[in-house]
């Protein structure tokens, strides 16, 4: 398949900006010359964005018409431009072979005898798929440059943003009830702790006394039996504040005097009377 | 600080605006204040301070996800000389790729792909998410469940969009098929480019 | 855009102070102009800014390394309501240890690390007393009589509860253990999350 190529004839640098501006993207011509050194072709073919892009280029460039491409011309240009690509060993994408093949399908197809009085719905032009493909991505080709051409954020303006003086207030977590429930919950899971460690309702009445009851016995000195209970929850209190002594007194955390019987209960913390 | 008139409600929106890192919906607006003072008041005051800032060097305008300030074009020139950096240029492949997902959201990268006719390289997508104007909203129920790819609020407000059928309208496929047209359509007119070239 | 009088030298200068991100000293401001306007120039537009913007929300004020438009603090309450900041958790440790405390309380750590079976910070229980929901109300009579820890009125107060009975039952709990797998209370089902979100 030793093709000549037919390429469009050699343009100087002055008309490169020209060609540029009407189809988006750079565009450079090859010396018409057999030999094209290697980088001109690389840079030539960076300068479309694919298969689609380089035979736009070839059917603007030639003025063809779109919806009546002449296929045997375009394929040879398009295959010229591959070969070139395969001989300088340049790294050949998938997509201009696929392209190639597609090609050179929709030619011979082209070349097959029509039936005669085939009906009309069945007759499909073998190009229309490839023209819808050209179409299209020429759509997008101008999309993205109006959307490029758009005031941008940063390029085209800025936004305004000034200063914020403000006095720094610590924000807090904040905790809810549920939080708290959760996290024992996961505590339970977790450690598999169930049977130890759930705590009813009353316990905690207990266990809240006994954290008062070691506030106020903190100073260490022996405290009256009787100032140490509470006497405005009334009796139901009272119980819950002597179940609270006996825990204390349990986990050794109190120490209980008496010196004689009938004598006045002192109450103290077991680490005060030691080192009393 | 106490608000008694509509007066001292526009300079505490124009404050806000001032201050903002990004848009600010008037629900935003409206949660400054106590009791809420409504939206059609509000959205008075917004149009009078727009007003106000008529023929200074920055403007209020309206973006997908609420109001802002902004700096007007024709003073860019001057702003640039201040910049320690270049705004980014996109390449063509990045820009494609933006319109494809803008104009025919959700997609895939494969179809991308359909429509370039190359492969897309993940840099290209990475670069369109990493500025913020692109996302993964979701999969499509085919093999390998590719991620749907669409344009996010952020870029709207980024090209100062309220929605995207301010989009600039596509080119019909008809007057496509029309070469002189044609030239004419693929003029970029971006004279912001121009001026940045020079800069 | 040309510039002929002072006032269009304002604009600019008034346009890249309110865009910039950083104080701007005079030197950078002039350095926007061609010719060069000279410090005296622009040091009496920057006086005049200062006066413009007399009275509303933001003030002109100069900083050690320049300009810069900043806001007045009596606007501060307003803003403070834009913020769209999460408010801060505790880790799970942290939490853990308080309901641990609450629910057990004398406690002393080494009977928090007992039941949650790991080492306790003394971070984690610096961070409780700090916030004024933990205290030491004594000693345990063992070797090195380890600090027993309860929770405080303040505690109570802080989450609304007149007496620790008050605390969530834990009956629900067991109930709720017996109903559910523990995935979902991994998700935080709290509904101010879900609120800023949508904000």
């Amino acid at each position: 398949m030793e093709q000549p190529l037919d390429l469009a004839p050699v343009e100087t640098g002055a008309q490169l900006d020209a060609v540029a501006r009407l189809y988006g993207a750079p565009m450079l011509e090859l010396p018409k010359d057999l030999y094209i050194p290697p980088d001109a072709l690389e840079v030539f073919l960076e300068a479309f964005e694919g298969p689609l892009d380089l035979l736009l280029y070839l059917i603007r460039k030639a003025n063809l018409d779109i919806l009546d491409i002449p296929m045997a011309p375009l394929t040879r240009q398009y295959l010229g431009y591959v070969e070139a690509m395969r001989r300088h060993n340049l790294e050949l994408a998938a997509d201009y072979l696929r392209m190639a093949a597609t090609l050179l399908e929709i030619k011979s197809r082209m070349l097959l005898p029509r039936p005669k009085r085939v009906e009309e719905e069945d007759e499909h032009d073998p190009r229309e798929e490839l023209v819808r493909r050209l179409l299209e991505y020429e759509q997008t080709k101008l999309a993205a440059l109006r959307l490029d051409a758009l005031p941008r954020l940063g390029r085209d303006f800025d936004a305004v943003g000034v200063m914020v003086v403000e006095r720094i207030v610590e924000r807090l977590p904040e905790v809810s009830l549920h939080d708290l429930q959760l996290a024992w919950l996961a505590l339970m899971k977790k450690a598999r702790l169930t049977q130890h460690h759930t705590v009813r309702q009353e316990e905690l009445s207990v266990r809240e006394h006994m954290s008062l009851m070691l506030r106020r016995l903190a100073t260490g000195e022996f405290v009256a039996f009787e100032a140490v209970f509470d006497f405005v929850h009334g009796r139901a209190g009272l119980v819950v504040g002597f179940l609270a002594m006996l825990e204390l007194v349990k986990e050794r955390l109190v120490v209980v005097t008496q010196m004689e019987p009938m004598a006045p209960i002192y109450v103290k913390l077991a680490d005060a009377a030691e080192h009393a | 600080m106490l608000l008694n008139t509509p007066e001292d409600y526009k300079r505490v929106i124009e404050t806000a605006l001032l201050a903002a890192s990004g848009p600010l919906a008037t629900s935003d607006l409206r949660r400054m204040f106590e009791p809420d003072p409504g939206p059609e008041l509000v959205r008075k005051l917004l149009d009078e301070l727009r007003a106000d800032w008529d023929g200074r060097g920055v403007e209020l305008v309206q973006a997908a996800s609420g109001w802002r300030f902004q700096t007007r074009i024709e003073f860019q020139v001057y702003l640039d000389c201040l910049k320690d950096e270049r705004a980014p240029k996109y390449s063509r492949a990045v820009l494609e790729t933006l319109a494809i997902i803008a104009y025919r959201q959700p997609v895939t990268r494969g179809d991308i792909e359909d429509i370039r006719g190359v492969a897309v390289s993940p840099n290209v997508i990475k670069t369109l998410e990493s500025r913020g104007w692109v996302d993964v909203v979701g999969h499509r129920d085919t093999p390998g469940r590719p991620a749907l790819l669409a344009t996010t609020r952020r870029f709207l407000d980024d090209l100062g969009l309220r929605s995207l059928s301010e989009l600039p309208p596509l080119v019909e496929i008809e007057r496509m098929m029309d070469l002189v047209e044609i030239q004419e359509i693929a003029q970029p007119a971006a004279p912001a480019d121009e001026e940045q070239q020079q800069a």
